[in-house]
Formats: C-alpha cells, sequence, structure tokens
C-alpha cells in the first residue's frame, strides 16, 4: 500500500462521488416541480460537485501549476455558483414569482 | 467507427442549413440574425474538424523529449480571428436592427415591407 | 474515447441549434445560444483548437450574450408571426443539406494524417516556427507573423465594425423618449452579486493580460485578451453603472484605442519597411531575427488587444447609450 | 475514473439542457444556462487531464469568470424590463 496507490484511490472516490452529486443535481434541476426547488436541487450540488471533481483531480495532479489553477477556478466557481443562484433567486421574487410549493405545504399545516 | 468519423461533417452540414433555415424562413429580424451566427458557427465547426490530426494534440510546442504529432495550426488561425470579426459584425447587424425598430416600430420583415408598401 | 465525448457534445449542438430556431421566446434563443456558444467552445477543445475554444469562451458566452440582450432591451423579446413560406424553405434545406452530406462521402477522413490539408503549408509553419520564431504557440507565430497581413486585415475589418455601430447608434433618435436614468446605479437590487462581482472584476482584468502576454507560450493573445478586458470592463459596467465605466475609461480613450490598436500594427509594418526589410517583416527589428520576431509578435498582438477591447468597449457603451434615450 | 467522470458531466450537461428547452419561465432557463456553465467548467478541466495537456486549464478559468458576466446580464435585462414595465404602467394610469 503505497502512497501514491492510497491517493490514487482517495481521488478516485472524490471523482465518482462528485460525478454522481452532479449527475443528481442535473435529475433534480429537471425533474423538480417548481422554480425554487429546481434551484434548490442544482445549486448545492453545483457547489459541492465541483469542489469534490476538482479535489479529485488535484490529487492526481499534485503540486504543480495545474494544482494552482484547478484551486484558483474552484474557487471562482464557489463565489459565482452561489451568487448566480441567489441573484435568480432574489431577481424571481422581485418579479413576483411565490414559491408555490412552500405555500401549498404551509397551507395544509394551517389547516 | 467510419460513419463516426464523418459525424463530424454532418452536423456542420446540419448546423449549416438549421442556420440558413433560420435566415430564410423566419421573419423576425433578430432570430435571422441568431440564425446567421449559427450559419458561421457551422463553417468555424468545419474548418476546425478540418485540422483535426487523429492522435495529434493542441499546435502548442511541449518539453515532453519524444515529439507529438500537433494538429493543423492554419485553421485555426483562420477561425480565431473570424470568431472576433463574427461578433463585431454581428454587433452591427444589431446595431442596424435596433436603428429599424426606431424607424418603423417593429422589426418583423413582413410588417416593415408593408409599411414600406404605403 | 474522446471521438465519443465529441458524439454526445455535437448532437447537444445539433438539438440546441434546432431548438434556438423553433423557440419563439428570443430572451430564450438567446440563453440557448450562451449553451450552443459552451457546446461549440467544448467541441473546439476536443479538436485540439485551444486557442480557438479560448476565444470562443470570452466572446460566445460573455460578450455575444450581452449585446443580444442589449439588443432585445430596446427592440422586442418576443416573436411575432410564425415563418410564411415553411414549406418551400424546409424543402431547399432539406435538399441542400443531403447534398452537403452525399458530399462528405469523398472528404478525406476525419483525422486523416494524409489529408491535403496537412500536406500543403502547415508542415512547413510547425517546422519553421521553432527554427525562425522560436516560441511554443505555433497558432500564435502564424497568426502574428506568417499570415500578418490578413491578421491586420482582420483587424481593420473590426475596426471599421466598430466604426459603423458607433455611426449607426450615434445618430440622433427619431423619437426621443423622456426616462428615467435607471443605468446610472447598476445592478442596485441585489447586493451580493455586486460585492462579488467587485472582488472578481480585478481578477478578470490581470487574467486579461495574463492571457495577452502569455499567448507566446499558451493558448491566447490579443484577440482574446481584448475580449476578456472587454468584458471585465463590461462587468463593471453591470455593477456599477455605465456612468461610473465611462468614468474609468472615457469614449475619447475608446476612439482612441479603436484606432490606436490598428495604427500600432501598421507601424510595426512600417519599421520594418524603413529598416530596410519587406512590410510586416519583423526579424530586421532587432539585430538578432529570432528575438526581432519576439519584439514584432509582442507589439503586434498588444495592437490587437487594444483595438479588439475599444471596439467592443465602444459596441457596448454605444448599445447602452441608446437604451437611454 | 476520468471517462466515469465525464460522462456523467456529459449526461447533467443533457439535462441541463433539455431544462433550458422546457423553461417554462425565463428563469429556468437561466438557471439551466448557469448550471450547464459550471459543468462546462469540469468538462474542460477533466479533459484537460484526458488529453494530458494541464496547461490548458486557462481556459476552464475563463469560463468560470466569463459564464457569471453572462449572469450578470440577464439580471441587468430583467431590472431593466421591471422599470419599463413601471413605467409603462404609471404612464397608463
Amino acid at each position: 500500500m503505497s502512497l501514491a496507490f492510497i491517493l490514487d484511490i482517495v481521488s478516485w472516490g472524490l471523482l465518482s462521488a462528485g460525478g454522481a452529486f452532479v449527475f443528481i443535481g442535473g435529475l433534480g434541476a429537471l425533474r423538480m416541480p417548481d422554480l425554487y426547488t429546481r434551484m434548490h436541487a442544482a445549486s448545492v450540488t453545483d457547489t459541492i460537485g465541483p469542489a469534490l471533481i476538482i479535489g479529485g483531480i488535484i490529487l492526481q495532479a499534485g503540486l504543480t501549476l495545474a494544482s494552482v489553477k484547478l484551486v484558483a477556478i474552484l474557487l471562482f466557481l464557489l463565489l459565482t455558483g452561489p451568487t448566480a443562484s441567489n441573484a435568480l433567486a432574489s431577481a424571481s421574487l422581485l418579479a413576483g414569482n411565490r414559491p408555490e410549493y412552500a405555500q401549498a405545504l404551509t397551507e395544509d399545516e394551517s389547516q | 467507427m467510419a460513419l463516426l468519423e464523418l459525424y463530424h461533417y454532418w452536423v456542420f452540414a446540419a448546423l449549416l442549413m438549421i442556420g440558413f433555415y433560420a435566415v430564410i424562413a423566419k421573419l423576425n429580424l433578430i432570430k435571422k440574425l441568431i440564425g446567421l451566427s449559427l450559419f458561421q458557427a457551422a463553417v468555424f465547426l468545419l474548418y476546425i474538424s478540418m485540422g483535426k490530426v487523429e492522435g495529434g494534440t493542441a499546435p502548442i510546442f511541449t518539453d515532453s523529449a519524444t515529439e507529438p504529432l500537433y494538429s493543423n495550426p492554419l485553421p485555426q488561425v483562420l477561425i480565431l480571428t473570424a470568431i472576433v470579426v463574427g461578433i463585431s459584425t454581428l454587433a452591427l447587424g444589431l446595431g442596424i436592427v435596433v436603428r429599424i425598430k426606431e424607424e418603423y416600430g417593429t422589426i418583423e420583415e413582413n410588417e416593415i415591407q408593408e409599411i414600406d408598401r404605403q | 474515447m474522446t471521438l465519443i465525448f465529441s458524439f454526445f457534445l455535437l448532437t447537444m449542438l445539433v438539438i440546441t441549434a434546432i431548438a434556438i430556431v423553433r423557440i419563439r421566446d428570443l430572451f430564450a434563443a438567446v440563453m440557448l445560444s450562451g449553451i450552443f456558444s459552451l457546446l461549440l467552445a467544448a467541441n473546439f477543445f476536443l479538436l485540439d483548437a485551444a486557442d480557438v475554444a479560448l476565444t470562443e469562451a470570452a466572446v460566445g458566452a460573455g460578450i455575444s450574450t450581452v449585446l443580444f440582450l442589449s439588443a432585445l432591451a430596446m427592440t422586442t423579446d418576443k416573436e411575432k408571426a410564425p415563418s410564411s413560406n415553411r414549406f418551400i424553405a424546409l424543402i431547399v434545406v432539406t435538399t441542400t443539406m443531403l447534398a452537403i452530406i452525399y458530399a462528405t462521402f469523398d472528404k478525406p477522413a476525419f483525422g486523416d494524417p494524409d489529408a491535403p490539408i496537412h500536406q500543403h503549408i502547415a508542415p512547413w509553419y510547425l517546422e519553421t516556427t521553432r527554427d525562425a520564431i522560436d516560441i511554443p504557440n505555433v497558432v500564435t507565430a502564424v497568426l502574428g507573423s506568417f499570415r500578418g497581413y490578413d491578421t491586420l486585415g482582420e483587424v481593420f475589418v473590426v475596426f471599421t465594425a466598430g466604426i459603423g455601430v458607433l455611426f449607426l447608434l450615434s445618430a440622433p433618435s427619431g423619437k426621443p423618449r423622456q426616462k428615467t436614468d435607471i443605468h446610472s446605479e447598476g445592478l442596485r437590487h441585489y447586493l451580493v452579486p455586486r460585492v462579488v462581482g467587485r472582488l472578481l472584476a480585478p481578477f478578470i482584468i490581470l487574467f486579461a493580460l495574463y492571457v495577452q502576454f502569455h499567448g507566446d507560450y499558451g493558448p491566447g493573445g490579443g484577440f482574446q485578451a481584448g475580449a476578456i478586458f472587454a468584458a471585465a470592463i463590461i462587468l463593471y459596467a453591470l455593477l456599477e453603472g455605465e456612468k461610473r465605466a465611462l468614468e474609468a475609461i472615457p469614449q475619447s480613450w475608446l476612439i482612441g484605442m479603436i484606432a490606436g490598436g490598428a495604427l500600432l500594427y501598421s507601424a510595426v509594418g512600417l519599421a520594418g519597411i524603413l529598416l530596410g526589410g519587406n512590410f510586416l517583416d519583423y526579424s530586421v527589428l532587432s539585430d538578432n531575427p529570432v528575438a526581432g520576431q519576439h519584439i514584432g509578435i509582442l507589439l503586434i498582438e498588444a495592437g490587437v488587444g487594444i483595438t479588439v477591447t475599444g471596439v467592443l468597449l465602444s459596441i457596448f457603451h454605444a448599445f447602452a447609450a441608446r437604451d437611454k434615450f | 475514473m476520468y471517462y466515469a467522470v465525464t460522462i456523467a458531466l456529459i449526461i447533467t450537461m443533457g439535462l441541463a439542457l433539455a431544462r433550458a428547452i422546457i423553461g417554462p419561465s425565463v428563469y429556468d432557463r437561466v438557471l439551466a444556462m448557469n448550471m450547464f456553465g459550471t459543468k462546462t467548467v469540469l468538462l474542460l478541466s477533466v479533459i484537460a487531464f484526458i488529453l494530458g495537456r494541464p496547461d490548458f486549464l486557462d481556459l476552464a478559468l475563463i469560463y468560470a469568470l466569463i459564464n457569471f458576466i453572462g449572469v450578470l446580464a440577464v439580471l441587468e435585462f430583467f431590472q431593466d424590463r421591471a422599470a419599463r414595465h413601471q413605467e409603462e404602467n404609471e404612464a397608463e394610469s
């Protein structure tokens, strides 16, 4: 069990977990019933997916210039992704779209 | 596999004709411009796929000891400049559309022709 | 294996294109063309065209979306009438497509190293770049030095298009509308994007400079850097409002940049003649021909970058200013 | 392993594309475009390693930055449109 082998195993684990998260997020964005639930599915997995995948690639690349660039990419994705989702949600709220699904739930509780 | 290798050219043909369809059949001027940019993208794709060499790599020299096979740099040069020229001419087209909207109040081709006939 | 990835990406490309043409909501069509451009760039990357993918990334997804959206804001975002002569158009288009597909069977196989295109001049470029120009990026070498005339022509086309847009959109509007100045404040409702955007803008400018000056060694060069730099300033304009962006880089500077870059390029060419070489022959710029090539490519790439930045920014400002009237 | 991730990414791109095409609201399309952009960045990073040219990560970097500008432009468009509608309503009343 050399170090390289363990690194390989860990990075494969990260890559496949990332791939799974990304895929589930895509599925959620397609299948969820309304905009806000779709946004939830897409944006949460858009944060964890890149973190895992890029983390896995960094383990493969080792300490090189490529790793620095990958960290920069990850940093930018982590900054812009949630920002875009936040802005989109507030734009939709400002335009007067209420989260229907949440409303239905609260109405159920009040009855 | 042989068919898969021609797939790039078929996609070129399909994209070219989808763009062309938008240009000739759509009446909205902005839609026509979008179609024109699809047409353009198809040509870009044709050039770049012709420049690809099987098993090649991008024509930027590496430090590796074994000399790799490089893809053709010439189509890439032509298309690189064409993309920037494309966006400039697209902006020109959009500028003309905006002016048409101001003068005619519409950007639908048939309505513009009706106004012209009067 | 990458061929199979290409297969899926290309199929998605066609689906996206069909959706763009079919959809009646122009806003949706613009969003889909953003996706189209991302897919196209991914395909370019798989086809070994890193420089082209970089250009498409900088231009297609960012600037083209911004321009289309500002045009939509001034016109309309709904397509009205369905197309009139759809059947004739469909017949014409299908026949032509079948003809082109028939023609592809005579083409050399995809990726065939013995195809005529790879025999003509490309091997010479690849060999000579190493000795005569000595920069790793052959695309930059061909763009800047071997095909310098061509690139000069393209720069002047960009220049002309920019001037054309300025003429078209600076003409007085027929019926001036009274409007509140909505652009002066930028994105006032969105606090988080403003903060994050302010944080990112300097990095984008830094990255543009990296792409500009690293173009000899990796993917990049004047065209890409110009587009990225313009995108950074457009980001600033979106966040803080037109006015602030115009205070940072005034209109007069932009006009100067449009002309200045093209003139710098031509001046480098003329310097070649004055020093006893040919037009756009950089070897005479220095005692050592290879160093001369380096200086020449650096200067003309700078000229290209300046002109492209100036043109794209002027176009953006022209559209935005038109919106205000 | 890279191949498995690439396949997952391409399938997800397909799902996002489907969401962008069916809509139904404009916000769904923007969401899909943003998702698609993130997936493209990841795809390019992975492919750069598959092709063995990690120096091409610059491309993915620029995608991560430029995609954000697209989203901001859309937000500005929405804000602009809302202001325009408000004005029109005020003019009518």
